[in-house]
């Protein structure tokens, strides 16, 4: 396989050859190739299509800003649209395919568009497709959409994964370029904690692509002496291949780590490491990045960056051309001839833009000063150039630069706004980094290398003094002084051809200079108004050219133009690599109960409640419907005795002298004076007088008391105590913790439910109806010693306790339970009966506890006191809250009692409106929260709020759903449908 | 003072003319100096839209629109493009019911094309509680006409099959969907309303920050601004994220907290999906530009802020969620995350209100949720502004609701903000 | 007597795993109690605890031991200490109390916590991977205790040793916490 | 962000829990004569100041502590965080 524009030397093993497929073309590249520079090996130039008009693409760039090769790499599963091949390093079996073209890439069925590009001007969008009126969705947007978009996923879960991680250090160092790497040696030697961290998968930054020569040796090998000086040391860490994306509050960076390599080789390891690093002190050393200049058909492959040409030719050994032409604003361009000159390359024509003396001579290369390039020609492929004094010159490539921005990204992501330096012709950071970075080197503007050495070194050691570590006292390494001089040159007059600004989007000067026209002027609304730097490069390239571009038309300055807002992330990140660990069941952790291992046992379906997992029902054999398994359930429950796991119940233990005041004011009812042995049920408010929670408080002792709150609410309860006895009352002796956890909990249900604990509660302790009466609450001990807690509360409404044992003994106090119900035929029961039967009781939940229910709302008007103050109390007495016709709770039965049965569905969801009334918003009146099949009842029942709903007992109104289109008429009633006089429970 | 009509006929000619005839979309004016009838503070989405229907829908067109930078620069330019009607509260849902009127005929109506795009609206649901949830607001919006759809799980399948249905944390139960519900190309509603409000007669003045507000006898005669003092009879502030700032500059202190809500979008993608999908139980919300970037946000960053930006664990826990729901999108770059100030209301629900001012009005507390509002918070805020009575749907978007206890809380999390 | 007996068990059944530089224990037969102490009363606990056991109130963050090092007391609130202990009995709550006899609330805990004991050469590269604290073996020195979160589980983490961390979590989260500590093996070894 | 807990040191704000307004320790009177209007100003008027901002933070994942953070809300610079409960005292609340 031959790789025509390869040559010896560079950074890359030539005995180590890697075979790869572009567009289904099987090609050889080397070890430590990029994908871009195997392509230019073997001169593959159109790389890509770009967006709008489709034009031919090629390799602009050597790194992340690269608007042009950004291709599918990998296949299935595997492929990952959008990938830039400058910094994808090739490996074998590399499977690459360009995007955004149908038909093949040479022959793009869409650039059809091009020839239309008049007509498609900046914003031509807003301005038409508007007629006929249905046809923007039906015809014109289908069609966009379509055309537009880049590359295409997979559709197909991602099949790697991604992992998280946290570092600390002293001192950030952003980039291992030359600055990095002096500023991390002093740094380092002064004992800081070092994180020096690169995008690239060598460090050594524009040291692996120059010729400089750094303390006698060749830079790139100076970079990987210090790259070893600094690995030896034990307060560094090296992360290369880690690109720092975005600069959070208070010294919080995000990076992510490529570990690609390592993915591919164990499927099993995660492909990429989101990492957190909080640090004291950042350096950011990001060097810069060059740009172009707009000039007539500026955007034909071949044309390329000056400094990526170097890249290619030093690093990667590959020549991207045959007859070059360079064409520059600045010294740094004329690198780009000498270097290929003392490579061999031949050197057809140095342009540059300005009228001083040439900067070097190149042999065999024509020299025009004060010369511009204002047109090419060659379609897939560069084939001249015309210059402005009129000559055409043959040439396959033409190595560009407009000068160098510096990579000041990471300062302005807290809104902080560069500053024009006139003499450099670019922004440079401005005061406004965020509080801790500190920059040095190209990132800040020095652009000769031997200024920028100095600067890190200097840098890394005056940060870490600033931390209070002894400076170190080496020099700083030495090189020659190279200067660089520009004179801006932004867009060249270039006639009917197209000037681009923006290669990817399709951006051209005179876009820009038509929105200036049609009144956008803000630099923000150019960019919004063309699409200017929202490709998936954000403009790296094309933005400060554009700013130049837009303040010579508006004929203002660059810093009165000023730039758009620079946003995270730096580089585009994998949001699979932010998700990390969470995805699938990972995404939230889970939580199982006590009987958790048993219920799996018996079949159980689990639901998810608040990370809980929590039995629903348990089908029997035989039992093809959940509905049958929980009417069985119930009806046994009601009938015998039935056990279920309320474990997930909020639990918070309260001791202290001052515990009864505490929960005399958080509920809307007395508790003061709640005898020991004793359980009390309480409502609890929001300050805004709506209901927040309920659950059942039992006084232990004297100063201990043990509350429930709902599964849902249990953190957020205990948040709320924490706040009112810390921030309202912080001198109450209130000790609070939850036990949630430390206690296994079992409801026990149902008329044989005594005489079942009779049989594990020990002998000593009576739990007769007289000695342990509805409501009471004790200590207690089961199995021959046990420890337990027993509560006789109910929320089935039928003789009920529950008991609570440490939760060592949960798991087994489920099966002695239902193994000592067997007689009775005792069953367990899920969330589902539970639910059925506190709604046959008129119980309100979660459905009825939304937030939007006050206490006289919910029924329980009767509770609030008016003696206390507690929380909610004032606010609760609003006229609003205190109306009459607000929407209240009550039950609701059908008129038919048949209605629903066949439909599968309840009445939750319906509102309610007359019976003669139309659907509409003026004529609700309510709603239905909660409604079940009552197997005891033979009916669905529900539970609702209706205007005025407590006075209007006995009323038909019509349930209406009109989603899923039943209209029942249906029957306010009291909510207790089941034993309203609640003898069973007392029993 | 007219703009040319957009026409097919314009375009092409243009096209063929090298651009030369088109002009500013809206004239950038300077304050007049007998001052206006009535001065909008605030060129976003919502004080363009009220200088529009100001003057259309009343006939008054001595307006100025203030801006302190460049219009459309907050939360119209910096949202995540979602129009709907979904709302269940009777004090809400037929106010976002008009504005989903007035998007759908926005274009013909200003001759814009802010690419209005009914593509549908889907909320995910999970378990049985949600599911009860969501009819009962699925019925809450048949009843206003704003259409709604419940979906079976085997439904959502067909038309997502990527999505993870069963292995995910939340497995997928069904859908409630909004078909009129959609996405708009958030910069061009500004642009459109400038232009409109522009063409009749409306001064659209930036680079113009109120500093102060003239008040004599408790009543408000003009404003203090980076250009001198401008005169009004009539001033409504309109100002979001900036509502606290701006209203404090007259001792108003309100309902309402700043904060940051981020958003984010991929790198362009060929079309993956062509819903709204919202994850609820996962804090995620994705849909799919013309551009092909997959837009999509979460929840606010919870502290009150007003500095444009937000922090990383509201940028993991937003990927996470997309990642639970659609795990396709693991190989999708986020592009770009940027953080909009907003305007959270105690009760997460708005206010179009008189102040305590004479002639100061109010309208702000959109909580994340005011670019879907704009056409009708500008048609509501004109009304009230012309007419001195809240429009019918707006009745319940008052500054003294809480005094009398008439939330409009349509998540039932009580007065804080950051949970709305 | 009751025919019928409780049988108890751990959390995660005694889980042990050993991996090149790593190994995962859970700990067992360990109790933990809650002693909270009222403001007025820190001091009188401090003394009291000094002559019954010979301990002292740690600073934050911090543990101090009894003079048989069997009692370890972590400082992880203002108000209040918890003392981790090796006993297995029913009746920790009782046990400590009557050992400590300090005018403090005491509550059982033992049965909150799940405990996992991550140790090794690689143990922090692993905890890296989900703890969000500064673990530098310089700064959370031997005997620190820290609550955090990890993997959004609040979790208490205790250095017992030169490499060697116990990681509490609620029970009913200790097969997630299991599982995140196995995934941070695999992904780092 | 991180908050540098009095007791604990820096911490993520990761482990905390935002409630709001400070303003919310001093809970008014409910015997007072305009305690209507105490409560609407208490509950649900705020300053939603630019600038250094008084709001409460909890250590859920932490001590469990109710933090009193004065944090300017224009650059997110944390200038001084305290134990609500101090500051609560400090204030004359007590039982």
């Amino acid at each position: 396989m031959s790789q025509i524009n390869r040559i010896d030397g560079g950074l890359i093993d030539q005995e180590k050859p890697v075979s790869f497929t572009f567009n289904g073309q099987l090609l050889q590249g080397y070890e430590g190739d990029t994908l871009a520079s195997a392509l230019l090996a073997n001169n593959k130039h159109l790389v890509g299509r770009s967006f709008k008009y489709h034009r031919p693409r090629g390799i602009l760039t050597a790194g992340s800003e690269e608007p042009n090769a950004i291709m599918e790499v990998g296949s299935g599963a595997y492929k990952e649209p959008n990938t830039r091949a400058t910094v994808t390093k090739l490996y074998k079996g590399l499977y690459a395919k360009s995007q955004n073209h149908r038909g093949p890439l040479e022959f793009d069925f869409m650039a059809v568009t091009d020839f239309f590009s008049p007509l498609l001007s900046a914003g031509f969008y807003y301005k038409t497709f508007m007629w006929p009126k249905a046809f923007w969705e039906k015809v014109y947007e289908p069609a966009i959409r379509n055309s537009a978009g880049l590359g295409t996923l997979s559709k197909e879960a991602d099949p790697d994964t991604y992992d998280k991680g946290f570092r600390y250090c002293d001192i950030l160092i952003i980039g291992a370029g030359a600055t990095g790497l002096s500023a991390a040696i002093t740094a380092a030697q002064s004992g800081a904690k070092v994180i020096l961290a690169d995008e690239d998968f060598v460090m050594g930054g524009r040291l692996n692509s120059e010729t400089n020569e750094i303390d006698g040796l060749p830079g790139s090998e100076w970079a990987i002496k210090t790259v070893a000086k600094l690995s030896a040391m034990d307060n560094v860490t090296l992360m290369t291949d880690t690109t720092v994306f975005g600069a959070y509050d208070h010294g919080i960076y995000g990076a992510i780590e490529n570990r690609d390599v390592e993915a591919r080789a164990d499927k099993d390891k995660p492909r990429q490491v989101n990492w957190r690093i909080y640090t004291k002190r950042t350096i950011l050393c990001a060097g810069a990045t060059e740009r172009s200049i707009a000039f007539g058909n500026n955007d034909r492959p071949g044309i390329m960056l000056a400094s990526a040409v170097r890249t290619y030719l030093n690093r990667f050994a590959v020549s991207v051309g045959q007859r070059v032409s360079v064409y520059t604003n600045n010294d740094d361009g004329w690198k780009t001839a000498k270097d290929l000159f003392n490579k061999g390359v031949n050197v057809v024509a140095i342009v540059d833009s300005r009228s001083i003396e040439p900067v070097m001579r190149v042999a065999g290369a024509q020299i025009f000063m004060g010369t511009d390039v204002v047109g090419t020609k060659g379609r897939r492929a560069i084939k001249s150039i015309k210059l402005s004094n009129g000559k055409t010159i043959e040439t396959d490539t033409l190595a560009v630069s407009g000068g160098w921005n510096p990579n000041l990204h990471l300062t302005c992501h807290h809104r902080g706004v560069p500053k024009w330096n006139e003499e450099l012709a670019t922004f440079v950071p401005d005061s406004s980094a965020p509080v801790g970075m500190s920059i040095a080197g190209r990132a800040k503007g020095t652009m000769v290398l031997a200024d920028a050495i100095v600067e890190g070194h200097n840098q890394g050691s005056a940060v870490a003094a600033e931390l209070g570590y002894k400076a170190s006292n080496s020099d700083p390494a030495s090189t020659p002084i190279v200067a660089y001089n520009i004179s801006a040159q932004w867009s060249v007059p270039s006639g009917n051809n197209r000037a681009w600004v923006d290669f990817q989007n399709d951006v051209t000067a005179k876009d820009i200079k038509l929105a200036n026209q049609e009144g956008f002027r803000s630099v923000e609304h150019v960019k919004r108004y063309t699409t200017l730097g929202m490709a998936t490069d954000q403009g790296k390239t094309a933005n400060v050219l554009a700013i130049g571009i837009m303040a010579e038309n508006m004929e203002q300055t660059m810093e009165e133009t000023g730039t758009t807002i620079f946003r995270p992330p730096y580089a585009p990140v994998a949001m699979g690599a932010f998700a990390g660990r969470r995805r699938g069941m990972e995404f939230y952790p889970t939580r199982y109960t006590p009987s958790h291992k048993w219920s799996a046992k018996q079949d159980a379906i689990f639901v998810e409640v608040g990370m809980w997992y929590r039995s629903q029902w348990f089908p029997k054999p035989g039992e093809t419907h959940w509905r049958q398994s929980v009417d069985r359930e119930v009806k046994q429950t009601r009938s015998s005795v039935g056990i279920c796991d309320v474990t997930t119940l909020g639990k918070i233990d309260l001791k202290g002298i001052d515990v009864s005041e505490f929960l005399n004011r958080i509920y809307v009812n007395a508790f003061a004076k709640v005898p020991v042995g004793k359980t009390r049920y309480g409502l609890m408010l929001r300050e805004d007088g709506m209901a927040m929670d309920d659950g059942t408080t039992a006084r232990l002792s004297e100063n201990h008391f043990v509350m429930t709150t709902t599964t849902a609410n249990a953190v957020s309860v205990y948040r709320h105590m924490q706040f009112c006895h810390q921030c309202l009352w912080p001198d109450l002796d209130v000790h609070m913790i939850s036990v949630t956890e430390q206690y296994a909990q079992y409801a026990v249900a149902g008329p044989n439910s005594r005489k079942l604990l009779q049989k594990i509660v020990d002998p000593e302790y009576d739990i007769s109806n007289e000695a342990f009466a509805f409501m009471a609450a004790g200590e207690i001990t089961v199995c021959g010693g046990i420890p337990a807690r027993l509560f006789r509360i109910s929320f089935s409404g039928e003789l009920a306790y529950e008991i609570a044992v440490l939760t060592r003994y949960g798991d087994s106090l489920m099966r002695v339970l239902m193994e000592v119900g067997e007689e009775f035929d005792a069953i367990p029961y899920g969330t589902e009966a539970l639910g059925v039967m506190r709604v046959e009781k008129g119980h309100a939940a979660g459905p009825e506890l939304n937030g939007q229910t006050s206490a006289y709302d919910l029924g329980m008007g009767g509770m609030v006191s008016g003696k206390k103050d507690f929380i909610g109390y004032t606010l609760g007495l609003r006229e609003d809250l205190q109306r009459d016709d607000r929407l209240q709770m009550v039950g609701f039965k059908p008129v038919n009692k048949n209605d629903l049965i066949d439909k599968g569905y309840s009445l939750a969801g319906a509102h309610l409106l007359g019976l003669r009334d139309d659907a509409t918003t003026e004529n609700d009146q309510g709603w239905i929260s909660s409604s079940v099949y009552s197997p005891m009842l033979g009916c669905y029942i529900g539970l609702g709020f209706i205007k005025g709903g407590q006075n209007r007992k006995g009323e038909c109104v019509r349930a209406v759903d009109l989603v899923r289109g039943s209209d029942v008429e249906v029957e306010i009633c009291s909510p207790h449908f089941f034993d309203p006089e609640g003898e069973r429970l007392r029993v | 003072m007219s703009n040319t009509r957009y026409s097919a006929f314009k375009v092409l000619k243009e096209a063929l003319t090298g651009h030369k005839g088109w002009e500013p979309v809206w004239r950038d004016a300077e304050p007049k100096a007998d001052g206006y009838d009535v001065i909008i503070v605030g060129g976003g989405g919502h004080g363009l839209a009220t200088a529009y229907y100001l003057a259309k829908n009343h006939g008054i067109t001595n307006v100025a629109v203030l801006e302190r930078g460049w219009i459309g620069s907050g939360n119209v330019g910096r949202n995540t493009t979602i129009i709907r009607s979904n709302y269940l509260l009777p004090g809400n849902e037929p106010f976002y019911e008009l504005s989903m009127q007035l998007w759908e005929n926005l274009e013909q109506d200003l001759n814009y094309n802010a690419m209005v795009s009914q593509r549908g609206i889907m909320n995910l649901i999970h378990n049985d509680a949600q599911r009860d949830a969501f009819i009962r607001r699925g019925n809450a919006m048949l009843f206003a006409d704003a259409g709604a759809e419940y979906l079976e799980a085997k439904d959502v399948k067909e038309r997502y099959p990527f999505l993870d249905m069963d292995n995910a944390r939340f497995p997928i139960k069904g859908a409630l969907a909004q078909p009129r519900g959609g996405t708009v190309r958030h910069d061009a509603v500004a642009w459109g309303y400038a232009r409109g409000a522009s063409d009749l007669g409306v001064d659209i003045i930036q680079n113009c920050e109120v500093t102060g507000f003239n008040i004599e006898n408790g009543v408000c005669l003009g404003v203090k601004t980076a250009k001198g003092d401008i005169k009004a009879n009539r001033v409504g502030v309109c100002v979001a994220g900036s509502s606290g700032r701006v209203m404090a500059k007259v001792g108003i202190k309100l309902p309402i907290e700043s904060h940051v809500l981020q958003a984010f979008v991929t790198e362009g993608l060929k079309p993956v999906m062509d819903n709204v999908i919202t994850f609820g139980a996962g804090h995620f919300y994705c849909s799919q530009s013309d551009k092909g970037g997959l837009v999509f946000g979460g929840d606010i960053d919870a502290y009150n802020t007003y500095a444009q930006r937000g922090n990383l664990p509201v940028v993991e826990d937003v990927c996470s969620g997309g990642m639970a729901i659609m795990p396709i999108v693991g190989r999708a770059r986020l592009l770009r995350m940027w953080g909009g100030i907003v305007d959270m209301s105690m009760d997460g629900s708005p206010f179009i209100d008189s102040t305590e001012i004479e002639e100061l009005f109010f309208n702000g507390g959109w909580c994340y949720g005011g670019f879907k509002a704009t056409p009708a918070s500008g048609y509501c805020y004109a009304h009230l502004l012309a007419t001195d009575e809240s429009h019918e749907v707006a009745t319940a978007y008052r500054l003294d609701r809480f005094r009398r206890g008439a939330m409009i809380d349509e998540k039932g999390v009580g007065a804080q903000p950051n949970l709305h | 007597m009751s025919d019928y007996t409780l049988t108890k068990e751990s959390p995660l059944n005694g889980v042990e795993h050993e991996f090149d530089g790593i190994t995962i224990a859970e700990v067992i037969d360990q109790s933990l109690v809650m002693v909270a102490m009222p403001r007025d009363k820190v001091d009188k606990i401090d003394s009291a605890i000094k002559k019954s056991c010979g301990l002292s109130i740690p600073t934050m963050g911090h543990s101090t031991h009894s003079s048989d090092a069997l009692i370890t007391l972590w400082r992880l609130q203002k108000n209040q200490v918890l003392a981790y202990y090796p006993y297995a009995g029913d009746d920790a709550e009782a046990d400590i109390a009557d050992k400590l006899n300090a005018p403090a609330y005491y509550t059982d805990q033992s049965d909150t916590w799940a405990m996992i004991r991550v140790s090794g050469e690689r143990s922090r590269d692993v905890l890296e991977r989900i703890c969000p604290l500064d673990l530098d073996p310089d700064k959370f020195t031997i005997g620190s205790v820290a609550r955090t979160v990890m993997e959004h589980i609040g979790t208490i983490i205790y250095r017992d040793g030169d490499d060697s961390y116990v990681l509490l979590t609620m029970r009913s989260f200790s097969h997630s916490m299991l599982h995140a500590i196995e995934v941070s093996v695999k992904n780092v070894l | 962000m991180i908050i540098n807990h009095p007791l604990l040191g820096p911490r993520d704000s990761e482990e905390f829990v935002y409630l709001g307004s400070a303003d919310l320790i001093d809970r008014p009177d409910w015997e007072s004569r305009t305690v209507a209007d105490d409560f609407h100003q208490y509950q649900y008027i705020r300053e939603n100041i630019a600038g250094d901002n008084r709001e409460l933070w909890y250590h859920e994942q932490g001590d469990q502590s109710w933090l009193l953070v004065t944090r300017n809300t224009l650059t997110h610079e944390i200038i001084n965080v305290e134990l609500a409960q101090d500051v609560s005292r400090s204030m004359g609340r007590g039982k």
